[in-house]
């Protein structure tokens, strides 16, 4: 008797795939992902994005609508809290700027706020929530993991989710149609780690990888990268967080003695196997990643033991642009990890709301890569984006975190940044700008 | 000699699985049900010697004694409030109940510590190396530790008047009461030993670990396969059997990956329970 | 199980145990040095007897497949029984009471009885259906029947948990007794029961012996023993001191020694 | 009086098993309590002990009133008591069960050493888990224990079932001498009684949660008295008696 | 508030969870069994539905099967799967008691965890099974999302009716004799370790399905969602439905996911706010449960629907 209730709807199985296709002629690639289709995606994208020009007074409805609500759906208890924290005050800054420009075509901007503690069945459930009972037409800040899972629910629902920090590959193949993300994928990471431990001079290198994703991926390309240049690497260990010690870890890298050591992992068991590391007589280099770009691994590991010898690594926006010297001016936790991606989301999706035809979900992603990038005027702010597209203009959105193009899965290729612990503070010593890997 | 250096580490885990389990066993054999919320006493305890150690100044053994004390009271006060008025419930209420606790005591610390990591105001471990091993100054303060607490929880156990008491109550509470063992005051005994060995453990925690919020509870899974590979209820076991998953996790990364140490963890529990299904200290027959 | 022999009728070995033996880490409780060996007869009443420890309630146990004897072989008809389990050995028609009552306490009184028979209805293949359901009537009605043998008929929709200990032990032989079994031990079928129901029971006894049940009764009540059973072993450190008709074990001076200090007590 | 109960009443929950009993129990004395099963026996027992609270009624222990009191008070004025059920630690060894039992009281090695002495089964078991004794063995075991805690009154619950004539003999001796010197004891007996009230002073015919009857425990072991009681108190309970 | 809504995830998530709580209700409360290691049999069955739906591997994918099943035969494959691992799985650990089995079922679960996660040709590690697939689309005038929580009712109800019909039988009868006492059932001739060999595997089988459907609503196999959380918290809704009932623990079911969703149910505007109800939201669970556990509600209404049939 359980099959009964389910045959019922075989029936209509079919229709659901072709159902959202009525929102863009990309749709249908995603059904049947076969390598080639992935570059059909972005064309019929691109063409979306320039009938906007034509028509942008016909506004759908009425602009005193009031509010439109975007989701900031974040991790802000769990491993990666600090990081969602992050994420929700640079959007909620550039809310406010946005709002305090008069809002968007339709209305000022509501956030509802959620905590995913980086669960992605939490994530699912609460981003239905804001999409079905509060009306959020965007979703923006899940990490990877919620990313993926949500990928689905934005095709079904229209919507669009944005991260401005989930690498994840995955989406490489997923993203690309109601799923954007201003941060390049983790891939180029590992590019970045990989270029700068091959450039160094040193004879091994040991690998310490956190078993997740997020750092699994990038760790196995920049292990390509550094075989490759001839480099021995004495070990490429995969642990699990959340030990009081990671002893067991560290006996072979520290009977190997390495050159240095490569650590992707979360700032617990990052800090822990640091101490123990240098406790065990471990006297050579660091690269760390991303979660450990923070100022207060010095207090937690001691200054002394990284100083000079540690290096960290993680995409960033170019500080030398002149759209992230502006964002600086005006926000002062500008330098904060990931801090101008998640300004840029909002940011974008306030002016693909005002480029749009509807104000809903399907109508950013109809426009959001012409927003972002096109032959028009280069703007950095909401207000001289909306200003341009009310007098029916194209408009090229240069943010704080850098150009943003989106590539055929919605990932903007991004620069990097390598740092060097120096007296007690993360100093820029290294800049790879997007440019050096598209070779 | 590899080996060897792997055999060493996993002698430390073990000890640092036995006094996080030791406690936790002791409720369970008492109390008669397994107190998830053990784990977050650890927690309690080690954000306690943190805030007084990095906060405070404390010298971190005043904060340490200090964070048990608290622990234990903190652990009697829960006994008391929520545990007692549903003692007569099935175990599995019980434990569900103390799940709840541990949601409690986990979003009360995350509301009062937030995200971000703490590390206590000590120095780095201090490393000594004798016949090409190495041990640092910390994994000898958890055996040595380890070795105390379990040598004096025997003699309590056995040779005082209040552990014989608390092991009788731990079988027939009714026949103990009968016997002239005092109910209230055994139990309240226990649930400050208990309490007072999480503390203890969670002092090492803090010594050890870089602490977030989520770590202490981090640890419960371990805790639940030493516990369940010990034999429910038996202390001694809890050594053994700590010694047992953690030297079988660490000597295991030896040959295979290290991401595979849960895994192992828990393979040497399912293998010992086929061979002895009461556990190690089993003497009921299946 | 009635034979067409009528009471008493001994046709030959029904249960044997030859050379059991059971150890437990360092005693040897039942078996000694040669491994204990007996039979009981068909239609026989036989009582087992022995000082606290001697072995009575394990030999049961090696019987019903609860332990497995270390040595030797336990014959059933003829069969090998030694190492079947206990509920095959129950399905076989070998039933048994335990010395500390063990009923199932999410049960009524009645449900217990009821739950000692087998029903069809217990296999996966039929649960599902109905045709379970005559026969489950009818052991309703046996099972309320046997409570009113063992003076339980009151107390059928009680909890279990709410029986007194004379009334649990009770249940312990009507469970068996809804089985029907060719053999039935029973272990201190009166302990903690009152004199009064013990009468009772000795009728209940003699009643199936007269069935043709084969009964082997542990008790150290020996008035109530002595005078319903036709054979007696005794048991004294797992090994059979003495065995014999009533009055022999009675009058037996080795028995006297070991069980039965000054004699008045039987 | 030593042991002093008044009116008692008390149950279960809602269920009242016992309607008002009286009972005394003098230094020195063994008391008998008769009944048929579920008469309220045990129930009455408990609610001495304390592991019942009586609804009603007194429980006063050498002019201590100690109604009401939990178990461990009730222990702590002297009374020792010997469940019919559950009597034994048994996951502790038979040593711990009987130093748990001494807890309270000095000397625990020679009290241990004279039991051992009195019931060598129970030395040669020491350090086996109660819960693997016999039956016999572990009555023995439960009455011991209760008996080395050096208890002014005794509670015993059907001490003797399943035990061996020659225990039941050695278990009546002991807790003759103990009575001797000044224990009072309540020991309820079913099967083969004729040991314990040929040791006995006053015997308590207990039915239906009330005592029916008091007799000089002598008497009842006039040859056919006790039976003559029994058949009466059947008859008194209605139930159909047997074909002979 | 967005009641429909609400209801709609109560039914669907409350279904699916139903489904599993009713399993392990049968196998705890019926058949004596402590499986605590119930997540690993769910996700069997979410990674073999996910497997068995989704094409072959290409580009980044690790996994190395994927065999594009129409979506019905990879359900049934599904509970399939949980049987067999119920099989596996049962078969060494089923002599095992009380707490040590729990504790051994635990382990598996672990173990099968750990494997998923390190072991990338399954499903591609960490990473998982992304856009599994959702079948059910728009029935005429009522949206995907009804019908597919009525799906997911329908398979709760199908569970507990198979469910009752196999316990108010003789074969229930016969299982409580046995969890209460298995030395005399079996002296009483029930072939214990038969039957709760039996009642492993038959409750296997809806939670393979179960997980097949949760698969499809969360369009995702991750090791992170099969995690030793969601054992606990089919045992919390268990525990707190009152294990002895098949109505409660339903509506114990319903009710935690309810809770679940109505704590989320109040918009937080501001990550302040949202960061302290993060906070909040753990103390307030864990208060409710000890509440729930000490008050028993769902009990209580249990047996009144049970009086009043
Ligand atoms: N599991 C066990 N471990 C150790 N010893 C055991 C175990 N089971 C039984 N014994 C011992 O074996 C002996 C025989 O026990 P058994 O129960 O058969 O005696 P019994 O003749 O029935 O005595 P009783 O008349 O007292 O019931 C006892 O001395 C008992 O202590
Ligand atoms: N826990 C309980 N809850 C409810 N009723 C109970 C409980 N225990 C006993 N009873 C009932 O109380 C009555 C008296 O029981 P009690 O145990 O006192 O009898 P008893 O005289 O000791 O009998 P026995 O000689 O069989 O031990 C019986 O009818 C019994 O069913
Ligand atoms: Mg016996
Ligand atoms: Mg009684």
């Amino acid at each position: 008797g359980d099959d009964d209730p389910d045959e019922q709807p075989a029936t209509d199985a079919p229709d659901t795939t072709s159902e959202p296709a009525a929102t863009g002629d990309a749709e249908p690639a995603d059904e049947e992902p076969d390598g080639e289709s992935a570059t059909d995606v972005a064309e019929p994208a691109d063409d979306v994005a320039e009938p906007v020009d034509e028509e942008p007074a016909e506004a759908a409805e009425p602009a005193d609508v009031g509010e439109i609500t975007v989701g900031v759906l974040v991790p802000l208890t769990g491993e990666l809290g600090e990081f969602g924290k992050i994420v929700a005050d640079a959007i909620e800054f550039g809310v406010g700027e946005i709002n305090a420009a008069g809002g968007t075509r339709c209305g000022t901007i509501r956030t509802v706020v959620a905590d995913t503690g980086g669960d992605a069945e939490t994530g699912i459930r609460e981003a239905t929530n804001m999409i079905e009972s509060e009306g959020a037409v965007a979703v923006m800040g899940p990490t990877s993991g919620v990313m993926v899972a949500l990928v689905d629910l934005a095709h079904r629902e229209e919507v669009v989710i944005m991260s401005p920090y989930a690498g994840t590959i995955n989406l490489n193949e997923l993203g690309g149609n109601f799923v954007y993300r201003t941060v390049s994928s983790d891939l180029g990471d590992g590019a970045a780690s990989g270029l700068w431990l091959s450039s160094r001079g040193y004879e091994s290198v040991a690998f310490l990888i956190q078993n997740e994703e997020s750092t699994i991926s990038p760790a196995e390309v920049a292990r390509d990268e550094v075989s490759g240049s001839g480099i021995e690497i004495t070990d490429f260990i995969v642990y699990n967080p959340g030990q009081p010690s990671y002893q067991a870890e560290l006996t072979t890298v520290l009977a190997n003695n390495p050159d240095a050591i490569f650590l992707a992992g979360g700032q617990e068991s990052g800090v822990t196997v640091i101490k123990e590391a240098v406790a065990g007589g471990f006297e050579g280099e660091w690269l760390f990643t991303a979660d450990l770009a923070v100022p207060e691994i010095f207090d937690a590991v001691g200054a002394e033991l990284i100083n000079d010898k540690a290096f960290v690594e993680f995409a960033d926006a170019d500080p030398s642009l002149p759209e992230f010297i502006a964002f600086e001016e005006r926000y002062d936790k500008a330098g904060d990890p990931f801090a101008p991606n998640s300004f840029d989301m909002i940011t974008l999706v306030a002016l693909s709301l005002e480029a749009a035809d509807s104000c809903n979900g399907a109508g950013i992603n109809s426009v959001i890569r012409g927003v972002a990038h096109s032959d028009g005027a280069e703007v950095s702010t909401f207000a001289e984006g909306r200003d341009i597209l009310a007098s029916g203009g194209a408009i090229n959105y240069e943010g704080a975190s850098g150009p943003l193009v989106f590539d055929e899965s919605g990932t903007v290729s991004g620069a990097y940044t390598i740092q060097q612990a120096i007296n007690g503070e993360w100093v820029n010593v290294e800049f790879y700008p997007a440019s050096t890997f598209d070779g | 000699m590899l080996l060897l250096q792997f055999f060493v580490s996993g002698v430390a885990t073990g000890c640092f699985l036995i006094l996080a389990t030791i406690g936790f066993s002791l409720t369970r054999r008492v109390e008669g049900f397994l107190n998830i919320a053990h784990a977050e006493l650890l927690g309690v305890s080690a954000f306690t010697t943190w805030w007084l150690n990095s906060h405070h100044g404390w010298h971190v053994l005043a904060a340490a004694v200090a964070a048990i004390a608290f622990t234990a009271l903190v652990g009697l006060g829960i006994a008391r409030v929520v545990y007692d008025p549903i003692r007569h419930r099935e175990p599995a209420v019980l434990l569900i109940t103390s799940t709840g606790v541990a949601f409690v005591i986990g979003g009360a610390l995350h509301g009062l510590i937030g995200t971000g990591i703490r590390t206590l105001d000590i120095g780095l471990a201090q490393r000594y190396e004798a016949f090409g091993l190495r041990v640092t100054s910390h994994q000898l303060i958890v055996v040595g530790l380890a070795a105390a607490v379990s040598v004096s929880l025997a003699v309590f156990l056995n040779r005082t008047r209040t552990g014989l008491a608390i092991r009788a109550m731990a079988v027939n509470p009714e026949l103990a009461a009968s016997r002239g063992v005092n109910l209230s005051a055994t139990s309240r005994a226990t649930w400050l030993l208990s309490s007072g060995l999480a503390g203890l453990a969670g002092v090492m925690l803090a010594m050890l670990a870089t602490l977030t919020t989520d770590l202490a509870f981090a640890q419960i899974l371990q805790i639940l396969a030493v516990a369940i590979l010990a034999g429910l209820g038996s202390l001694y076991a809890v050594i053994l059997s700590g010694l047992l998953v953690g030297v079988a996790m660490d000597v295991s990364a030896y040959w295979i990956p290290a991401g595979y140490r849960p895994l192992v963890a828990f393979a040497v529990v399912i293998v010992v329970l086929l061979f002895r299904p009461a556990g190690l200290a089993g003497t009921r027959s299946a | 199980m009635t034979l067409p022999g009528g009471a008493n009728a001994l046709n030959g070995v029904l249960l044997e145990a030859r050379h059991i033996s059971k150890r437990f880490s360092g005693l040897q409780a039942v078996g000694g040095a040669n491994g204990l060996s007996f039979s009981v007869d068909r239609g026989a009443f036989v009582g087992l007897i022995g000082p606290n420890g001697a072995g009575k309630s394990t030999t049961f146990d090696l019987m019903s497949g609860v332990q497995t004897s270390d040595t030797g072989s336990v014959l059933f008809n003829g069969h090998d029984i030694t190492r079947s389990s206990t509920d095959t050995i129950a399905e076989k028609g070998i039933g048994r009471t335990f010395q500390t009552p063990r009923a199932f306490e999410s049960l009524t009184v009645l449900q217990n009885v009821v739950a000692g028979a087998t029903s069809p209805g217990e296999s996966l293949r039929w649960a599902f259906g109905r045709s379970w359901r005559s026969h489950e009537t009818a052991t309703v009605e046996a099972a309320e029947a046997i409570l009113r043998r063992v003076g339980l008929h009151e107390r059928a929709a009680a909890r279990v948990g709410d029986l007194s200990g004379g009334e649990l032990r009770m249940l312990e032989v009507a469970r068996q007794l809804v089985r029907d079994p060719t053999v039935l031990l029973l272990d201190e079928p009166t302990a903690g029961v009152h004199p009064g129901l013990q009468e009772r029971l000795a009728q209940l006894l003699q009643d199936l012996h007269r069935d043709g049940v084969t009964l082997v009764v542990v008790e150290h009540n020996l008035h109530f023993l002595l005078a319903l059973a036709d054979h007696v072993l005794v048991l004294a450190d797992g090994e059979l001191l003495a065995q014999g008709p009533p009055a022999d074990i009675r009058a037996d001076p080795v028995v006297i020694a070991a069980y039965l200090g000054d004699g008045d007590v039987a | 009086m030593l042991l002093e109960v008044r009116d008692l009443v008390s149950g279960y929950g809602r269920v009242t098993i016992l309607h008002g009993v009286d009972l005394t129990v003098a230094a020195g004395e063994i008391v008998v309590v008769l009944g048929p099963n579920g008469a309220g026996k045990s129930t009455l027992m408990k609610t001495i002990a304390g592991h019942l609270r009586p609804s009603k009624g007194a429980v006063v222990v050498d002019g201590a009133d100690i109604t009401g009191r939990p178990a461990q008070d009730v222990a702590a004025h002297g009374v020792g008591y010997v469940p019919q059920e559950h009597n034994v630690f048994r996951e502790l060894s038979v040593r711990d069960n009987l130093r748990v039992a001494a807890l309270s009281s000095q000397g625990t090695k020679d009290r241990l050493e004279a039991v051992f002495e009195r019931f060598p089964i129970l030395a040669q078991r020491a350090s086996q888990r109660a819960a693997t004794l016999s039956g016999g063995e572990r009555q023995t075991l439960a009455v011991s224990s209760a008996l080395v805690g050096d208890p002014r009154v005794m509670l015993l619950d059907e001490p003797a079932a399943g035990l061996a004539p020659l225990f039941i003999k050695q278990m009546v001796e002991w807790v003759r001498d103990l009575a001797d010197a000044g224990m009072g004891v309540v020991w309820v007996v079913e099967q083969n009684p004729d040991l314990i009230l040929a040791a006995s002073a006053r015997t308590y015919l207990v039915e239906g949660g009330r005592i029916t009857d008091e007799f000089d425990s002598q008497e009842l072991l006039r040859p056919g008295r006790l039976r003559e009681l029994l058949l009466e108190e059947r008859q008194q309970t209605g139930s159909k008696s047997p074909p002979a | 508030m967005n009641w429909p809504q609400l209801l709609v995830t109560v039914l669907t998530l409350g279904s699916i969870f139903g489904v599993v709580t009713l399993s392990l209700n049968l196998q705890y409360a019926r058949g004596g069994m402590i499986n605590f290691g119930i997540v690993a049999y769910f996700a069997v069955g979410a990674y073999t539905y996910a497997i068995f739906t989704q094409p072959p591997p290409q580009g980044l994918d690790q996994y190395k099967f994927g065999f594009g099943w129409p979506w019905w035969a990879a359900v049934i494959v599904a509970g399939l799967a949980a049987l067999v691992f119920a099989a596996v799985t049962g078969w060494p650990t089923l002599r095992l008691r009380g707490e040590y089995l729990a504790l051994t079922t635990f382990a598996f679960a672990e173990v099968f965890h750990s494997v998923l996660l390190n072991e990338r040709r399954i499903g591609n590690g960490t990473v998982g099974l992304a856009r599994v697939e959702r079948p059910f689309g728009d029935w005429g005038p009522i949206e995907e999302k009804y019908v597919f929580a009525g799906a997911a009712a329908l398979l709760l109800v199908a569970t507990l009716v198979v469910f009752r019909r196999l316990l108010v039988s003789p074969y229930g009868r016969a299982l409580d004799a046995i969890r209460d006492d298995e030395t005399a059932a079996m002296a009483a001739g029930k072939p214990a370790q038969q039957m709760r060999r039996q009642v492993f595997l038959i409750s296997a089988v809806p939670v393979g399905f179960a997980g097949a459907v949760y698969a499809m609503f969360t369009t995702l196999a991750q090791p992170s969602l099969f995690t030793a959380e969601v054992t606990f918290i089919v045992w919390i809704a268990l525990v707190l439905g009152g294990e002895r009932s098949v109505y409660g623990v339903v509506l114990g079911t319903l009710g935690l996911v309810f809770f679940e969703e109505i704590v989320r149910a109040w918009p937080f505007e501001t990550v302040r706010s949202a960061q302290i109800a993060a906070a909040v939201e753990h103390v307030v669970t864990g208060l409710v449960f000890i509440a729930v556990l000490r008050y028993q509600p769902f009990q209580a209404a249990a047996t009144r629907l049970r009086a009043s049939r």
